[in-house]
């Protein structure tokens, strides 16, 4: 399955309903994090260029709040395309977005268990 | 039974029936048919006892066409076939007398498992017996009344008339069994299960239309089976159409005018239990569209000409 | 009415006080949680991933013991909720993860989402009722003004959580009004506080809890109220607000917030 | 034996690229009865039809079978073809090999195969097909059309005018409908008032129109050229005939507390009222669930000071049921609920409002005067921004899946108009497309953006944040900048998508018209009969079909008017003869197909019958071809197969299901 | 049962002149494509099916009969579809009794303008027909031994 095909299928979203009306990147609280922008996203599946989707470090900017998925007028959740394509990152040898050993400098006293559980979950396999 | 007999022939003297509709002993006791009764001396061969099971309601479509008035006797489930037949203007209320009859439940000979039957004795109305004895070619046996009922008293409807001008006679409560039991254990099968079933029964069949001519429901002046109206071609040819969908068509045409009473299932030759045709669209009527009695009433609505708009779709409960 | 309870990881020790003031406030109201025997982790967050199932695992066998024990199944934790409501709803409606997750978990009988997931909230508004939780208020939080901050899991996304109005809830604000106190509405009570970036990219996350917590303070509200510790950790750092639990209102207003 | 010919259609392309033609005119020969068979790259052009013709006459055809398109294109073609050349036009029968066939299959093989299948099952049914005469049926001569908007005030005028009696249902108390809530109308901007107002006037005035307002139609039974309706007059409690209109009970009404629904609920209104001034007919309606009086007995105080005597509590809801050759429906639009759109702070902040609600604020009758300020605090708004597409063009459940059509131009009005009003006020419009085709439209939109420098900004708005200060923040995107926006506003304007209007799914109902998924009444055909409705004598006017803006819709609403006219020039119409008939031998007289007919067309006599050599006197259901419609509902109650439809014979839908099945 | 690869179901459907007739030819210029193995019958309304067309068809080597009208509450003649639902659900109702494999009946509501709803109901009903295999049971509903 060439990558294209495997965002496609993780995400489960179908990027040809895109309208580009832009309210998913209107309502994203990354958009200034992010180099490729949400509503690009979905573009960028459609022209197959997943190289610079896995070459962004958009994918682990988003917050997973779901605000794009809840807010889209066309159903096209773009929040789960980028979440796919986090996952075909993380998903290979050496691509976390963090590393075991940087984690006891990141803790404090109050840090929750869920900050650190979610956070493996969103950076590492 | 004499009590019948007094008051038919008061009714033929003063003239105010023409005849009499009843049952007539046959060679045996229990070999009792309906029969026409035109003078007082025939009433004579009257009979009214346990075997008569016979359902004279059919016959007073014929009787409604002759000259006069008929006296028919009802039993309590013959009279709602005979209801259902004057809300289908198939009789004339007219042109009957009708004396509901009590009953106690009627009897199958079929069901009485003793070989070489001469007599049975403790059948007589209207002091019918807990037990009855049977004398055979081999010797005497007793059975209990119960037990050599037809099914469908089992599940009486109950032992009202829903329409007659006198009553005579009384009635005893015989239920003791639920109506859709059997149809119930049949639903809950395999498809595999259900379709052997059917087919070992269905198979069966020798096409003779006993069951055809004696529903008081299949009255059609011609029946769709005898006629070109569906097909012009393949008559009376075993693998014909009518022949394989014969008891599918004949339950449907029926549907919401059957009113159980069980005489198709009595009068077949090889036994074959019809009216669990019947009782399936009986039971889905009751469940999908509410309590509905054939022949109980002569203005609400038929379940199949009538409608609402919340009906359930076609293959509710299908998995 | 006795429910299966899903405590999650952080209420067993940072969240403690979510917890205890939790069960202590069920007790006092008339229904009872009864901590599943063998819970694990949920995860943290809902694997988005169509082709995920390993990760869904922990929630399914919390699910099917809430279902074994016929019992709904009750989280504090809006993580912990919105986990195990999501993948219930896989289960009921995803036939490959059904099929996949049941030939993982080899239960006697398949899991099919047959259990149904509740928030400690939506106990206290359909099962308890509001107007009935008003009436056993002892210590009415009257002239308190307080914002509710739902953040994102308990909301969205809509169509599978069902919980409120994903855009415009009201069950917050019904609930601090039963507690005598006067909800304060503002416009960021949805938006993420950053959630797990906080590990990493910190000043990304007190951004947006200080637009959170400077609009909740513009309405003049005097503390915000919560149902996730991630939430209330990254608020806290951000902010002047008092942060607190929903269970810890509730239990002052209930009168049992000593009693530890 | 029938003598048949088969004519295969290529379609040009259509059916022949995917249908082996040759073979399927090859197969027909060999079919039972069929004496001539062909093919031909048109059949319904000319040529063709010259060509069936001549096989007719050639080779003594007493049927013939049609392979080609739907018969619902050219079935009446094909059969007029037949009647010209001696052949009953009911022993003709299409097989539909295009819709069904070629354009859904790819595989030629398969296709054809197809093809055959459906041309035997067509053959078969046509031998059994009988020689059917049309019948005949009066017109009443008068149409009914139901809403009194601009779309059905036109439609009106139009039949009107060609001399035919019509009457207008409008369900509130005065006609005038949508456009009289609008301020100004594009792209000429002129007062929607000014040009509606005459209009309704002449409706009001003409001796053909009679309208009932503050009436709704209740029930609808017939057939085209003759519909039975029953229309529901509310009651009013004000004597139509005495009340001269003064206005006096409005200002002395001591409950105004109502929503004005004519002004969007912005303001209130009187229990008695009017909902505008121009009005028509200029007689208020008591709102019942608000009037003093009628709820609690007490008050009256309208009655005291009317001096004509108009005011009349007792008054009662009134059935009245008229005949009409023809019915038109006309019922418009309204915007679709946004309590699902939370994220636009609509409801929440006051200043958050709908499009149509903006028109009512721009009105001089309006809740402001016609003054632009907040409804909140008063103040004439600095910055307005609108937002476009709210809730159209969404495949979620939350909006409509189309496109509304005017929400572009009349933003660029609202936008047009504010700036010249007040010069300094910014607006800003975020917009997804900007929709404009129309005569002017476009050159309108560029003079917003050129000529009175509305800013617009491609991209979408995600949230609208009240803020503490009163001001709202709205949270959007530049897409072509690749930015977010955050721009604070005084006001923000909701293009709120439109819907039919909320009763048009009941009057379908009533009038069996279909609908779609959107509630929008279907057209006969998308692109030949767009105005009329497949049921026969009901017509379509104005957004009930589908959004429009004024000129489509007064467009609409004369191509109504013409279809109309057309009908009720009419004497008679031809009847369908497939009709059901009751074989008298066969019947049992049970009355089981009477319970079942939806226009009580069966009734029952006792006639002499001779069946057999049995004469007997037999109860015989007997139907009333003027009434039966050829539902055939009767046929299936009959269990000896007595009664039959013509047409669509037991006898014919089972050897088209043999054939079939072979 | 023996079903070789290139079995081809043979489905009959039946639908009413107003709504799934027209439907049908919608789902065909929208060249919304489904199995050829449907063949159309057209009939005025779905009242007008009679149990005994469906019998028919199976009897005569139907694998599958489906039967479309219009939606309840549309039906062009008022009431003829909800007449055609009871009657078609107690027929559905006996053949599931009669072990008759309920994939092979089926009723649709399709509208004049749901051609996608017609396209989609086909192929859905023809793959599950498809893996019924051939109808032997109604054609051999009375075996003479």
């Amino acid at each position: 399955m060439n990558k294209v095909e495997e965002i496609k299928t993780i995400s489960g979203v179908n990027p040809l309903k895109c309208m580009k009306c832009g309210k998913c990147s209107a309502s994203c609280p990354s958009f200034n994090e992010m180099d490729i922008k949400p509503h690009q996203f979905v573009t960028y599946v459609i022209n197959d260029d997943v190289e610079a989707l896995a070459n962004s470090k958009s994918a682990w900017k988003c917050l997973s709040c779901f605000a794009c998925i809840e807010r889209c007028p066309r159903d096209v959740k773009p929040g789960k395309v980028i979440d796919a394509a986090r996952q075909i990152l993380i998903r290979q040898r050496g691509q976390e977005g963090l590393s075991a050993d940087e984690i006891p400098a990141l803790l404090d006293e109050e840090t929750p268990q869920q900050l650190l559980m979610s956070a493996f979950r969103k950076y590492r396999r | 039974m004499q009590e019948l007999i007094v008051r038919a022939k008061e009714l033929l003297e003063k003239g105010e029936v023409a005849r009499v509709l009843g049952w007539k002993k046959g060679e045996q006791e229990y070999d009792a048919e309906p029969a026409f009764f035109e003078t007082a001396e025939s009433l004579d061969n009257f009979v009214y006892n346990g075997f008569c099971g016979a359902n004279l309601s059919k016959y007073m479509i014929e009787a409604g066409k002759k000259e006069g008035k008929t006296l028919v006797f009802l039993k309590p489930c013959d009279s709602y076939s005979y209801n259902q037949l004057l809300r289908e203007h198939r009789v004339d209320r007219e042109k009957a007398y009708i004396i509901g009859v009590g009953c106690k439940g009627k009897l199958a000979i079929s069901k009485i498992p003793f070989d070489g039957i001469l007599k049975v004795s403790g059948a007589q109305y209207p002091d019918a017996q807990e037990i009855l004895t049977v004398e055979t070619l081999y010797g005497t046996e007793t059975i209990p009344y119960k037990d050599a009922m037809l099914e469908r008293c089992h599940v009486c409807k109950g032992k009202d008339h829903v329409v007659y001008d006198e009553l005579l006679g009384e009635s005893a409560d015989t239920v003791d069994a639920d109506r859709f039991a059997e149809v119930e254990r049949i639903e809950k099968m395999s498809p595999e299960e259900k379709f052997a079933y059917f087919q070992s029964e269905l198979s069966k069949c020798i096409r003779c239309n006993a069951c055809r001519n004696v529903c008081p429901a299949c009255s059609c002046r011609k029946c769709v089976f005898d006629s070109t109206a569906f097909d012009s071609e393949q008559k009376a040819n075993t693998t014909s159409f009518e022949e394989k969908m014969f008891h599918i068509i004949r339950a449907f045409h029926v549907a919401g005018r059957c009113t159980d009473c069980g005489e198709c299932s009595r009068v077949c030759p090889q036994g074959i239990p019809l009216h669990l045709f019947n009782r399936k669209f009986i039971k889905d009527i009751n469940a999908l569209y509410g309590e509905y009695q054939a022949g109980s009433d002569l203005e609400c609505p038929a379940p199949l000409t009538s409608f609402t708009t919340t009906d359930a779709e076609p293959g509710v409960g299908r998995g | 009415m006795k429910y299966s309870y899903f405590p999650g990881c952080t209420l067993r020790n940072k969240a403690k006080d979510l917890d205890d003031y939790a069960r202590a406030c069920a007790e006092k109201l008339g229904f009872t949680l009864e901590e599943l025997t063998d819970w694990q982790c949920c995860g943290g967050v809902y694997p988005l991933g169509a082709d995920e199932i390993a990760s869904k695992l922990p929630s399914v066998r919390a699910l099917n013991g809430a279902k074994e024990k016929q019992q709904d199944l009750v989280a504090v934790c809006s993580a912990c909720y919105h986990v195990l409501k999501r993948v219930n709803d896989d289960m009921a409606n995803v036939a490959d993860i059904q099929t996949r997750a049941n030939n993982y978990m080899a239960l006697s009988e398949p899991y099919k989402g047959e259990a149904k997931v509740l928030h400690y909230l939506e106990v206290l508004r359909d099962k308890v009722g509001f107007d009935n939780l008003k009436k056993q208020v002892v210590n009415p939080l009257t002239g308190r003004k307080i914002g509710a901050y739902y953040g994102c899991l308990l909301l969205r996304p809509g169509s599978v959580m069902n919980f409120d109005d994903p855009e415009n809830p009201t069950i917050m604000e019904d609930f601090i009004r039963a507690l005598g106190a006067e909800p304060v509405v503002y416009p960021y009570r949805n938006e993420c506080c950053g959630g797990y970036i906080s590990i990493k990219e910190k000043e990304h996350s007190a951004a947006l809890c200080r637009r959170i917590t400077d609009s909740a303070a513009g309405f003049q509200a005097d503390c915000l109220v919560t149902a996730c510790p991630l939430c209330k950790y990254n608020l806290e750092n951000n902010s002047e607000l008092p942060i607190v639990y929903f269970t810890e209102l509730l239990a002052e207003a209930l009168g049992i917030k000593e009693v530890r | 034996m029938r003598r048949i010919g088969v004519f295969v259609c290529h379609c040009g392309s259509n059916i022949a690229a995917t249908v082996d033609v040759k073979k399927v005119v090859e197969m027909a020969l060999q079919e039972q009865g069929v004496v001539h068979a062909e093919d031909y790259p048109y059949m319904c052009s000319e040529a063709g039809q010259v060509r069936i013709a001549e096989a007719i006459r050639e080779h003594q055809l007493t049927g013939m079978v049609v392979c080609s398109c739907s018969p619902r294109m050219h079935e009446a073609t094909f059969r007029k073809c037949a009647e010209r050349n001696g052949l009953n036009p009911y022993l003709v029968e299409i097989a539909n090999i295009r819709e069904h066939c070629s354009w859904i299959h790819k595989d030629m093989a398969e296709a054809t195969e197809k093809a055959v299948i459906l041309m035997r099952a067509a053959v078969a049914k046509v031998h059994l097909n009988a020689p059917l005469q049309a019948g005949e049926s009066a017109v009443t001569k008068r149409a009914l059309v139901i809403g009194g908007g601009i779309a059905g005030i036109q439609t009106a005028l139009d039949i009107a005018d060609a001399g035919y009696k019509v009457d207008i249902v409008e369900k509130e108390p005065s006609i005038g409908g949508r456009m009289s809530q609008l301020d100004k109308t594009f792209p000429t901007l002129d007062c929607s008032a000014c040009i509606l107002t005459p209009k309704m006037v002449e409706a009001a005035s003409h001796e053909n129109i009679t309208i009932h307002t503050w009436s709704e139609v209740e029930k609808v039974s017939g057939f085209v050229g003759n519909f039975t309706v029953d229309i529901r007059k509310k009651a009013r409690y004000v004597d139509m005939d005495k009340c001269t209109g003064c206005g006096v009970c409005q200002e002395k009404c001591p409950s105004k507390k109502s929503l004005n629904e004519f002004n969007r609920g912005l303001n209130t209104r009187s229990a008695i009222y009017t909902p505008f001034a121009q009005a028509i007919p200029n007689v208020p309606v008591i709102d019942a669930t608000a009037c003093i009086k009628l709820k609690t007995g007490k008050c009256g105080i309208c009655e005291k000071f009317c001096q004509v005597g108009a005011i009349n509590y007792a008054q009662t809801d009134e059935i009245i049921t008229e005949q009409y050759g023809a019915i038109v429906v006309a019922t418009g639009f309204d915007t679709i609920k946004l309590d699902k759109y939370g994220e636009y702070a609509y409801g929440h902040s006051k200043d958050v409002i709908t499009s149509l609600e903006l028109e009512r604020i721009m009105n001089a009758a309006g809740p402001t005067k016609g003054h632009l300020e907040r409804l909140s605090d008063g103040k004439a708004p600095k910055e307005i921004v609108f937002i476009q597409c709210v809730g159209s063009r969404c495949s979620d459940d939350r909006g409509k899946p189309y496109c509304s059509k005017i929400c572009c131009m009349y933003t660029a009005k609202h936008a047009m108009l504010i700036r010249d009003k007040y010069p300094d006020t910014n607006v800003t419009v975020f917009y997804i497309d900007v929709r404009t085709p129309g005569k002017n439209f476009d050159e309108f939109y560029r003079r917003a953006v050129e000529d009175y420098g509305v800013n617009y900004i491609k991209g979408q708005v995600g949230k609208v944040a009240p803020q503490p200060d009163g001001s709202l923040l709205v949270h959007g995107v530049d897409l072509l900048e690749n930015k977010q926006i955050l721009k604070k506003a005084d006001m923000v304007v909701l293009a709120t998508a439109i819907e039919p209007n909320a009763d048009v799914r009941k009057i379908a109902t009533m009038l069996t018209a279909s609908i779609d998924t959107n509630n929008f009444l279907t057209e006969a055909h998308p692109k030949l009969r767009p105005v009329e409705s497949p049921t026969a004598g009901v017509f379509l006017s104005g957004v009930c079909q589908g959004p429009k803006d004024i000129p489509e819709t007064v467009a609409q609403a004369g191509a109504a008017a013409v279809k109309v006219i057309g009908l009720l020039a009419k004497d008679k119409l031809k009847t369908n003869p497939c009709t059901a008939k009751a074989d008298e031998l066969r019947c049992n007289g049970c009355s089981q197909c009477a319970n079942v007919c939806p226009y009580g067309a069966i009734s029952y006599e006792t006639r002499l019958v001779n069946d057999h050599g049995i004469r007997e006197d037999r109860r015989i259901a007997v139907v009333n071809s003027a009434l039966c419609q050829g539902c055939g509902a009767c046929t299936v109650t009959c269990p000896s197969g007595a009664m039959d439809l013509q047409g669509f014979s037991n006898r014919q839908l089972i050897a088209e299901v043999d054939a079939i099945c072979r | 049962m023996p079903v070789t690869e290139n079995w081809k179901p043979t489905i009959v459907a039946f639908c009413c002149n107003w709504c799934s007739y027209a439907g049908a030819d919608l789902a065909g210029s929208s060249r919304l494509a489904y199995p050829a193995d449907v063949k159309i019958i057209k009939v005025p309304c779905s009242c007008r099916v009679n149990p005994m067309f469906i019998l028919r068809a199976f009897e005569k080597g139907a694998d599958g009969v489906i039967l479309c009208g219009c939606h309840p509450g549309d039906c062009h003649y008022s009431t003829g579809n909800y007449y055609a639902r009871r009657r078609m659900t107690l027929l559905f109702s006996m053949l599931d009794y009669l072990g008759v494999e309920e994939g092979r009946t089926r009723v649709e509501w399709v509208s004049a303008a749901e051609g996608v709803k017609f396209s989609e109901t086909m192929n859905s009903f023809v793959e599950k027909v498809r893996a019924l295999g051939p109808n032997v049971r109604l054609g051999d509903l009375r075996c003479k031994n």
